[in-house]
This record gives structure tokens, C-alpha cells and sequence, in this order.
């Protein structure tokens, strides 16, 4: 494999927030990943058809709005029903409404099957470092 | 919903066209069918004048002074009723009723289900009031419960089932652009189409125009990081033509903070001359005009004190901008939609630095001058070029100056925008332009940028624009106006 | 603790008279046992240097920098350490230990009590750190805890034990001044006696510099709610006299943020060259000058929003003024001492603008000229008076002046300022004089004021000066400038 | 009695913030009270000396720096020991150390015997109404 992996990435729901995207794709790109950027405005449909498309190695789903609770629940089964139960799934952004305390609304998300939820602000290296971290445990757990 | 892809003009809709669209789009929902135009201006008129947003900013304008609009907007009525209440007590001027994204996207199926979801958790899921779903008689609850004009902020390229309900609910100004909205907000809905989905918003302000109604729209990219004033303020000229054209009569122009005092203050004074030069250019001399700016769009620090600086900084600019209205972010914006204190502190803080200002009746700075005369001659550069594609018809104008990357709206979503174009903060933190693309910027203001870029590059390591851009953008989120 | 009652000249004190008074001072409380200079002055000198405030000011002045100092001061010790680390992390440049009031006052047995109660409420019954009663060694241990240079920020007319304890546990600056301090924290402390007290302070910190390290004071006006800078300024300026000739080898001439722009900027781009100007005239040349501003001194908002607005504006007229460093104040100062958050807050939204601002570098306002010229008249006219009625001598000279009410503070609590000057905000908000008294105003600028005094109360029922002021007093607290 | 009232009014140990009695002396002689101020770094006995020596009919105790819950204890106390122990007790300022919330601390300043405890950034015309109400309460008990 020529890239550290393929992901697929995009803004869920009737979101619109592109921006955050624009630089994580970027960030990701530079540091190596093979990226699909699905823009704005993703249905949970069109993210599962991506990444059987390009065999992807792990979905990551920006949610601003604020509507994630709404939006995100849900992939995770979609995945398994069409056959990629076992893809990588992050959930990033400001993806409940309001400020909350960080832990309860990371345990939503791990509930909802997101392998890792990010709090506002999240940074383009510690995404990095935790996609690096767990591809690679994934490689070495099939090897 | 009949829109067509055709490519539209900006000439005005006959009666027949809305009248026959009308029916689709108020089928749409069905709160859709307590909307009665006839009615809904008689209640309009029936209402105080101090409730009509065009009415307040014109008393705004004349006495010299700034208001201040929040955002705001939960699933709840009751509770939205009382955030609203005490945003007035704490001194809003102008009552924000954020709309959520589902509405926004036309989904009011999915509304409605984040509106239960929400009554059920005792909490809004939403991230905004699903004013739709709701419906016209819940809006003039809301707009019977407080004493101030309402402004429904909403944006998407297709608007008009909120804006009939909103309106005929008995609130007097919204957000609006066809083009605006369409490079802030949209992916791939085709720019021909927004453009008769917002002429047929426009048409129905002017309905009520003709029924002795005043609505206003407030036009602004929302999509503002660093995007260059000017082409900000273009789209907004462009929009306002279109807007014009179908009868609206009270227009705010607006631009986003980008937390460079003088460009900011720049932006807003020279925005009445050159509205007024292409709205009367276009015989639109009854369109009256009042200038708006929203407090930084882009990404918020979430330390709470860097937050209130960057707000205050944004009074400051509105200040010596002369601004009509400024919309006031709140402490809480880096992490999600703000509790009813965090948003009352934006506010205050905001008026504080206003007030204080006001009474020290200060000169413009300096700076001042020379970028409005930078702003002005490249918005007339971009305006000008559109026209010219548009063989004078500003909605044909835009569509083409778009596709041809006359206006290039760097980080736009939407597959029409050319992305060509880079921006950058030069040394003195100023946006300009770092990469043109087909943005007709005239010579001798295009080696200013590039001189003031240079100076900022002066003596470091050679960065690629795009890498440069990626640390301006988040700069501020970082405490700092330039990145070090 | 002898003091003698005669009017005392500015001449340097010979080491004998220090010695047999230093005796006295270190016995008044067993913790000034601790001390030993010599050993003192080796422990600074083998500290970092970074840790010394003289050193981080000129470096500051030379990077033309604008740092920030918070307040802070709770009465245990490892909440204390956890306080300043915190402010520290969140970009305090200048470390504060605030003290508390019976330290202050010298009352150390009731300091011991109240540090005693706080230990059993688990909360700080005090405003401050009780430092003399923690001694030496705490203090050493607070300096070695944090990596930036602490404030003693004590102030009244007597604090000599105090001085001796912190500077020898490593502290490298402190809040100072004979005048400011009788002015504004005495009701009938004899100016002699307190200009002997600071005398001796600054003789010790000659001491301090006689054996290679610089030890720092901040001179301000402490009661500067409505005092015109000018005079906060003449007597900042006679302090500073007095310290030199001691041997006090790094000043920080202070004001108090009045909330008018352009004259806050304009009292601190007029000091140095003020403080040049008659450090130099009496051979002091060798002592160098950063200027300071505390954050309005007055009733603050209790709303948090306009907290902020205070405090940036505060930020704005620093870097207008082009201040060395900044006393940040809270969201919380109407309310009491602040919570570590809030603090922070109050530090993080003032470097937020400061640092934008930096980044913008703006000429100065235009405002500013004309203001500057007054201040500096104003001030010359007061400092050559006093200077005159003292026949040549800062300290003789301070008291007839403020005996013949040349120097008259309005609000001062001490039973020998004269209370005859009264100010009011003219029609733009800036300070000026209603009524003069004895303050040597030069005639074109006692015109000036009255003019602009008139401007104000044009088209107004005429109101008594004492009424305008009264007024004037709670307008900031009350949300605006000018006062409806 | 052709004034008001007479009040004695100071600010309280170590605390040295003149500004908030000044304005509210001028206010309350404005509006009919004989006011004796004391000024600042008051003590408790000397609170009592000039209650006695005025014939008050209140003490105004201002404390703002904070020391309020250490400087105000006893003095009802010693009014009692000097015969005057009905005397009128309000104390206003910032009566503690940080932002607490009201109630608790106003119970406090109760127990210890002050008839009306006010939080930071009292009116003058808010006190000038209480006294006002206070005094002619007792003026009818005893009539
Ligand atoms: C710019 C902006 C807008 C622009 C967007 C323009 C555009 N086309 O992108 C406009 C004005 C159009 C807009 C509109 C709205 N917005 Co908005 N917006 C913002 C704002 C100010 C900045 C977002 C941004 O660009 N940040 C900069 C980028 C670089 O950072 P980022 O997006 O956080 O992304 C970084 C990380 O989070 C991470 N990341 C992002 N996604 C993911 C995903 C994964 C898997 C991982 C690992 C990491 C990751 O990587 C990025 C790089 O570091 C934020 C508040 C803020 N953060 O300050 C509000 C905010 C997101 N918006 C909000 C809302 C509510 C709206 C509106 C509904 C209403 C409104 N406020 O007007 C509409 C929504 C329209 C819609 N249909 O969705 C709310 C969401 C509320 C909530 N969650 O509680 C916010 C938080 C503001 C607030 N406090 O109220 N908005
Ligand atoms: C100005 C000021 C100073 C000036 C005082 C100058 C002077 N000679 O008066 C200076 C700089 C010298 C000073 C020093 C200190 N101060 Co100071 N100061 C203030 C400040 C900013 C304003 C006070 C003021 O003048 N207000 C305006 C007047 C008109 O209002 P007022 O005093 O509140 O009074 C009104 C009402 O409260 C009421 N009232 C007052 N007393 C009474 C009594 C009665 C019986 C009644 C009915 C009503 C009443 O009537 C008044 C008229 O409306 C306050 C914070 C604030 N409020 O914004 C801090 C504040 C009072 N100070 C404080 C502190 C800690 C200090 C210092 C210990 C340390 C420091 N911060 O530097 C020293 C104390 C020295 C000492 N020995 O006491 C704290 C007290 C903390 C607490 N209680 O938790 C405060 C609250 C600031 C803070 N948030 O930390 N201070």
C-alpha cells in the first residue's frame, strides 16, 4: 500500500460547515492518506457507498451543526448491513448542541459504534497520530 | 416546487409566475396552508411601528447609532419565547430566531423529529427553531410576546416555505442572497435555481411592499474567514440588484468581521456609496440601505476571555465603520450553541464597547482611508466585470462571473466556485489576495497586495500560499492575529 | 519603629540612620528575623534573570511588547503557588502576590487570625497573601515554584516590613509610592512620616541595586476613579523623584484606565519623556522608565459582558499608548476577589486584543496629539509648582503642595488634601476639572476645560458640579461612558 | 427631630475604600439625614464612641475589601455593652472575600446582629428608602 490509507470524509446531514474538512482533507493528504472528500451535505448512504467504492479503510464523519445526535446514529449498522462492519469510524466537530461536559457525549458516540468521537477543536496531528496508531494496530492484529 | 434550470433574468416575476410557484411551494408543508398574504399584511400593519425592522434601522441611522442583534434559536417555543425576553432585557435591539439546519434544508421531516427528539430529552437537539414546523400562528406568539422587530435567520438557496411562514408570522427582516447563500451554503444546487427560488422570496417582500408593508433583508457571505472584503461586498452588490428588482425595498449590506480594525471599518463605510451607485444605477433610488456586520465567522478561540476579545474588537470595527447593526457572537462560540447567559454576555459586552465609543466621538483612524479606496475599486472591478458578462443583467451577470472566476470565493463549498483564488494576511494582519485566479483586481491595487504580502514574508522560510492560508485560518481560533 | 514628624528632605539617607531604623522594622514581627540582605541580595543574583522584573520590562520596551500582570492573592500558600502557576499557564508575564489588608495596614496579629479562620473554612477569609506572616522562606518558595518575575503588590503608607520579607524571598518589584500611597490608602498617616516609611523601602532597594540586582517599583495613583491624569501623573512623578534619590534605579510610571481613549494613550505616551525630563534634571540619569496602566480603578459592571468591554477597551488605550505593561482586572470585579477562572478571563481577553492589535500596528489615533500636549502641560505646571514651593526638594516640595492644595486628589480620603478640585467627563467623556481649587492650571487649558465641560451641559438643566460628578462616578458601573 | 435621623457611617478596619461612603453620605444628606462619616480604618469602638457621642439612631458599617466576615462580628455586641443595643445595624460593600452567592451570606451578617446586610453596588436610594421604613417603624413602636 502506497498510501498510509484510504479515507473517506465528508460534512453529515443538512450540515454545510465545509471548512474544517477542507483542512483536515489537506492535512491528511500532506501527511500521506489517500483522502475522498465528499464535501457537505453527506447522507449516511452516500458515506457507506464511498467507501465500499474505494475500499476505504475508515469513515470520518464531520458533524458542526450541532445535529450529530440526530445525524450519526445509525452508520454504523449501515456498514455492517452492506458488508464493512469493520471499518474504522470517527465522528468529529461540534457534534452535539451547546457546550457539554466531553465525557457523556463521547460515550453517545461510542455507543452509536463510532471507534473515536473528537471534541471542538480537535487538531489535524492528533487525528493524524490516532489514524496512524490504529491502521497500523489493524494491520498488525490481521498479520 | 417548479424551478427551472434555465438561466434567469433579474427582470421582475409577473403576478401569474409567483402566483402559480406559490401553490407548490406553500403545499410543501402543511403549515404551509394558514399562510394568506391579503391577512398577513393587514397584521403586519396592525403591528407597532417599532416592531419593523426597517423602521428601527432607519431611526438608527438617523440618530448615529449602532444596534445589536444576537443569534439565537431552540426547538422549544416556550423556552425560545424566554431566551428571546431576556436577550431584550440585556438590550438586544433586534430579535434574532435562528432557524435549524433541517430547515434550512428543506427537511421538515427531519424537523419534526429532532423537534420530538428534543421535547423528549428535555433539551434542544435542534440547533436552531423549526419555525415551519411550527407554523405562522406559533410565530406571531413569539412575535406578540416581545417588543422588538424579529429577524428570521435562515439561509440555504431555497428559503421560501420559512420565509412565507416567518413573514405572515409577523416578522419583518430575514437573511438573504441567492449568490451569497449559494457559494456559503450549498454544494450542488445550481446557481440558476437559487436565483428563482430567492426572486420568488424577493417577489413576496414585495407583495407586501405594495400592501404598505416594509420587509427588510439583511445580505451578507456568510462564508468569511479571509475572504477578501471586496468580494464579500460584490456578491452582496449583486444580490441586492436581484433583490431590488422584484421590489425589496430595505436592504442591509453586510460583511463578517475579519479582526482587521481599518479593513473592517473600510468595508462599511464605503458599502453606502457604492450600494447606493449601482442601486441607482438600476433606478432602485427608493431602496433604502443600512450596513451590518457580523462578528468573526470563522473559527472562535474557546478561552472564553480570547472569545470576549475578539467581540469587543468587533465592536470596535463596527464603531468606526459607522455600522448600522452588528450581529454579536458569544463566549461560548468555539463550543456550540451558547446557554441564555454566555449569549447575554456577548450582547452586553458588545453594547459596552459601543456605548463607550459613541461618546468619545472619535475620528476614523488613519488606516481607514486608504483600504476603503483599495475596497472600493476592486468591488467595482468584480461588480463591473459581472455586469459587463451579464450584458447588464446582474443575475445572468452573477452566474457567469462565477463560472468564470470573477468571483471566487475561497473555501466555498458549492462545485460552481472556481477556487482559484488564495487569500492571506499581509504584515499588518490585512487580507489580500496571494493567488488571484480570474478575480479582475486592477493592476496597481494587485502590486499592493503583493507588496504588503511580501513584506510579510520578508525574511522567513518560503511557504506555499496554501500552507500559509492554513495557519491564517486558524490563527485566530490560536489567540493571534497572525500566526507566528 | 522611629519616625520623625519634621518635614523630611529627598536627600539619600545615610547607612547609619537606615541601619538604626532597620533594626526596629525587622523587629516588629519574628518573621523579620529572616532577613538578611547580604544573603538576600546573593540568592537574586543567582537566580535566572528572566525572573527579574527590570530585566523583563527593558526587554519588553525593546521588543515594543506590551505585557500583562493580573492581580491575585489568597491566603494559603499552595493555593497561592496553584493561582499564579495557572495565571502563569495562561500568559501572565508578571507574576502578583496581592497582599492582603491587615498586612497592609501593618497589622500582622490580625493577619495571623485571619489566616487562621480561612485554614479552618477551607476558603480564603482574606483578600490577600499575608506574606509577612509566612516570612522569608515561603516566599522563596512561591519564587522557585513559578518562572516568571513576581509583584509585591502592597500598598499604604508604611510598608517596610513587607518590602524586606518579599524582596528578599525573591520578589523583584512592588507597587510604591509615598504620595499615591498617603493620598489614596491613608485618612491621617503624617505625609512626613510617610515619605520617611517609603524612604526607607527605596534606601533598602538602593541597597538591593548597591549589591548587583535591580529591584523594580510601580508609582501610581491608586484612587484614579475621575482623577485627571495629570495630576495622578505629578505626583507619580514627585514619587519617582523621591525613590531615585534613594537609589531606586527601575520605575514604572502608572495611571489608572479612565475609559477615554485618547486620553488614557495620550498620559502614557506622554510619561516617558515627563519622567525624563526631571529624572535627568535632578542627575538621575541612570534610571530607567516603563510606563503602566491598571485597568479602570473605578465601580466596575457587575454585568460580565461589559466587564469585558471595560477591559478591552482597557487593552485598546494600552497598546494606543504604547503602556510597557498592564494590571488586568476580572468579570468578577464588581462582585469580590475573582476565582482563578475569571482571572484568567480577564488576563486572556486582554492579551487577545493587545496581541490583534500588535499585529495591526496603528498610528496613533488622532485624538491622541491633542491631549498629550495637556497632560504634559498640565503635569509641568503642578511638578515645577510643587518643586518651587519645596525650594529645589520632591519631598518638601510634595507636601506644601499638597498642603497648599497645588496637588489635590479628588476622592482622597487624607484629612490634608484639600478636596477644593473637582472634575467632570466633558461631551466626548474625557476627564477635566469643573472646578480647580488650587491646581496651577495654565489659563489656555483651564479654558480648554471649561469649554469642553460647556459643550457637555449645552441644551442640559444646569447641575451642580458635585451632582454632574456623582453621576460621572457610576456611569462605567452603570454600563456607558457618559452618564444619559 | 428636624433631620431624618442621624447616622454614623465609616468604613471598617484595615479597608481603606472611601469612594462608596462618599457618595452614599452625599446622598443620604441630600435627602434629610444628619450623617456623621468616620471615614475610613474604622474600629469598632470607635463606631460605638460616635454612635453614643451623636445620639445616632444607625450605624452604616461599609466593609468592601472583603474582611467583612473578620471585622464585623462583636459589634453588636459592644452597642449592647455601651447601652445602646437597639441601635439601628446595616452593613453594605463587598462584605466577603469573592463572588459568593447572596443568601447564605446575608443569613450570616444576620446572625451576627446586623438588621440589614446589603450585596456589592447598592443604591443610596435603595438605603435611603430602607432607613427611611426602619426608622419610622421604630418611631411608631415607641409612639
Ligand atoms: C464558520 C461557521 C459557519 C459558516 C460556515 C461556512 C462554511 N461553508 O463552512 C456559516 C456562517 C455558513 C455557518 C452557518 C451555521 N452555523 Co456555524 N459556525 C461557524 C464557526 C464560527 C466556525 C467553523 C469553522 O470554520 N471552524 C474552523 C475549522 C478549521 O475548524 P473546525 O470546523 O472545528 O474543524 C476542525 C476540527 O474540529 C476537526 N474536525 C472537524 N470535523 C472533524 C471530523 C473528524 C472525524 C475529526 C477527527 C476531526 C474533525 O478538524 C478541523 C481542523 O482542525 C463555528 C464556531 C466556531 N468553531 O468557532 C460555528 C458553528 C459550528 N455553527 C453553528 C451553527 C448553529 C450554525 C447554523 C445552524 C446557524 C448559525 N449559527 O448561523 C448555520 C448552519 C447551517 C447548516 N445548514 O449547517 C454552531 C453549531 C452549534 C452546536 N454544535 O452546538 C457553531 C458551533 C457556532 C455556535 N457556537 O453556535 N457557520
Ligand atoms: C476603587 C477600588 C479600589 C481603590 C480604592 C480607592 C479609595 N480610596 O477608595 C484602591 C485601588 C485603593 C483599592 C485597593 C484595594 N482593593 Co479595591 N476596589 C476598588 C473598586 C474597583 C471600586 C470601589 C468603588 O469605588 N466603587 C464605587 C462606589 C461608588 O461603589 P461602592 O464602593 O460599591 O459603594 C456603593 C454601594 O456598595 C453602597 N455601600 C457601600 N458601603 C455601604 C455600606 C452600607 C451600610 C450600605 C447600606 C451601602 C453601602 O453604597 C455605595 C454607593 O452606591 C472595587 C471593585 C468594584 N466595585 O468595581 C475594588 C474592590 C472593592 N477592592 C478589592 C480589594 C481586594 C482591594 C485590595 C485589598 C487589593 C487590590 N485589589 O489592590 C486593596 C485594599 C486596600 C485596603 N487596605 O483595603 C476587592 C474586594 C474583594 C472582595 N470583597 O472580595 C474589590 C471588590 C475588587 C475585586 N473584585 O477584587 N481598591
Amino acid at each position: 500500500m502506497s498510501s498510509k490509507g484510504t479515507l473517506v470524509l465528508g460534512v453529515i446531514g443538512a450540515d454545510i460547515h465545509n471548512i474544517g474538512i477542507t483542512i483536515l482533507a489537506s492535512a491528511l493528504r500532506a501527511s500521506g492518506f489517500n483522502v475522498v472528500s465528499l464535501g457537505i451535505l453527506v447522507s449516511q448512504e452516500e458515506f457507506v457507498k464511498a467507501a465500499i467504492e474505494t475500499a476505504a479503510d475508515a469513515i470520518l464523519v464531520s458533524s458542526l451543526c450541532g445535529h450529530g445526535e440526530l445525524d450519526c446514529p445509525g452508520l454504523r449498522e449501515k456498514c455492517t448491513e452492506a458488508g464493512i462492519g469493520n471499518i474504522l469510524l470517527y465522528v468529529g466537530g461540534n457534534v452535539v448542541v451547546g457546550k457539554q461536559d466531553w465525557e457523556p457525549v463521547a460515550g453517545k458516540f461510542a455507543a452509536m459504534g463510532y471507534d473515536r468521537a473528537y471534541p471542538p477543536g480537535a487538531t489535524p496531528q492528533r487525528v493524524i497520530e490516532d489514524l496512524t496508531a490504529d491502521l497500523s494496530a489493524r494491520v498488525e492484529a490481521r498479520a | 416546487m417548479t424551478l427551472t434550470n434555465a438561466v434567469p433574468t433579474m427582470a421582475r416575476w409577473d403576478e401569474d409566475r409567483f402566483r402559480r410557484i406559490r401553490r407548490g411551494v406553500l403545499a410543501n408543508w402543511p403549515t404551509g396552508a394558514e399562510v394568506d398574504l391579503d391577512e398577513a399584511a393587514a397584521y403586519h400593519r396592525a403591528m407597532a411601528v417599532t416592531k419593523n425592522t426597517a423602521w428601527k434601522l432607519r431611526q438608527a441611522r438617523t440618530e448615529g447609532k449602532t444596534l445589536v442583534q444576537p443569534r439565537a434559536g431552540v426547538a422549544d417555543i416556550e423556552q425560545h419565547i424566554a431566551l428571546l425576553r431576556r436577550l431584550r432585557d440585556a438590550g438586544a435591539d433586534l430579535l434574532p430566531t435562528t432557524v435549524d439546519s433541517y430547515t434550512r434544508e428543506c427537511r421538515y421531516d427531519d424537523a419534526e423529529r429532532g423537534l420530538a427528539q428534543s421535547r423528549q430529552a428535555g433539551r434542544s437537539l435542534l440547533n436552531g427553531f423549526p419555525a415551519v414546523n411550527y407554523g405562522v400562528g406559533a410565530c406571531r406568539r413569539i412575535a406578540e410576546a416581545v417588543d422588538a422587530p424579529l429577524f428570521a435567520r435562515t439561509a440555504a438557496p431555497d428559503c421560501r416555505l420559512t420565509h412565507e411562514i416567518m413573514y405572515a408570522g409577523g416578522y419583518t427582516s430575514c437573511t438573504a442572497g441567492a449568490i451569497v447563500f449559494s457559494l456559503g451554503y450549498a454544494k450542488d444546487y445550481p446557481l440558476a435555481r437559487a436565483i428563482e427560488s430567492w426572486q420568488y422570496s424577493y417577489r413576496m417582500m414585495g407583495a407586501y411592499h405594495e400592501r404598505g408593508v416594509t420587509l427588510s433583508v439583511e445580505h451578507y457571505l456568510p462564508i468569511s474567514t479571509l475572504v477578501p472584503q471586496s468580494i464579500s461586498m460584490a456578491c452582496v452588490i449583486l444580490d441586492s440588484l436581484i433583490a431590488a428588482a422584484q421590489g425589496v425595498r430595505d436592504i442591509s449590506l453586510g460583511i463578517g468581521q475579519q479582526c482587521h480594525l481599518a479593513q473592517d471599518a473600510a468595508a462599511l463605510r464605503a458599502y453606502p456609496a457604492l450600494g447606493r451607485h449601482y442601486l441607482d444605477a438600476f433606478g432602485f433610488n427608493d431602496v433604502e440601505l443600512s450596513t451590518v456586520m457580523s462578528q468573526w465567522m470563522g473559527g472562535f478561540p474557546s478561552d472564553e476571555g480570547q472569545a470576549f476579545g475578539v467581540i469587543c474588537m468587533a465592536a470596535m470595527a463596527g464603531y468606526l465603520g459607522g455600522v448600522t447593526y452588528m450581529i454579536s457572537k458569544s463566549p461560548h462560540e468555539a463550543a456550540g450553541v451558547p446557554t441564555t447567559e454566555a449569549n447575554v454576555h456577548g450582547l452586553t459586552a458588545s453594547k459596552m464597547v459601543l456605548r463607550m465609543l459613541a461618546d468619545q466621538k472619535l475620528a476614523p483612524i488613519t488606516e481607514i482611508a486608504d483600504e476603503q479606496a483599495i475596497l472600493e475599486a476592486e468591488t467595482r472591478a468584480i461588480v463591473d466585470r459581472a455586469l459587463e458578462l451579464g450584458d447588464g443583467d446582474a443575475a445572468i451577470g452573477a452566474i457567469r462571473a462565477i463560472e468564470a472566476g470573477v468571483i471566487d470565493v475561497p473555501f466555498s463549498p458549492h462545485r460552481s466556485n472556481a477556487n482559484q483564488a488564495l487569500p492571506a494576511r499581509d504584515w499588518r494582519g490585512a487580507v489580500r489576495l496571494a493567488q488571484f485566479g480570474g478575480v479582475p483586481i486592477p493592476k496597481e491595487i494587485r502590486e499592493h497586495h503583493e507588496a504588503e504580502l511580501a513584506k510579510r514574508n520578508a525574511g522567513r522560510q518560503p511557504r506555499a500560499p496554501w500552507e500559509l492560508l492554513l495557519a491564517d485560518v486558524n490563527a485566530i481560533s490560536d489567540g493571534m492575529l497572525l500566526p507566528d
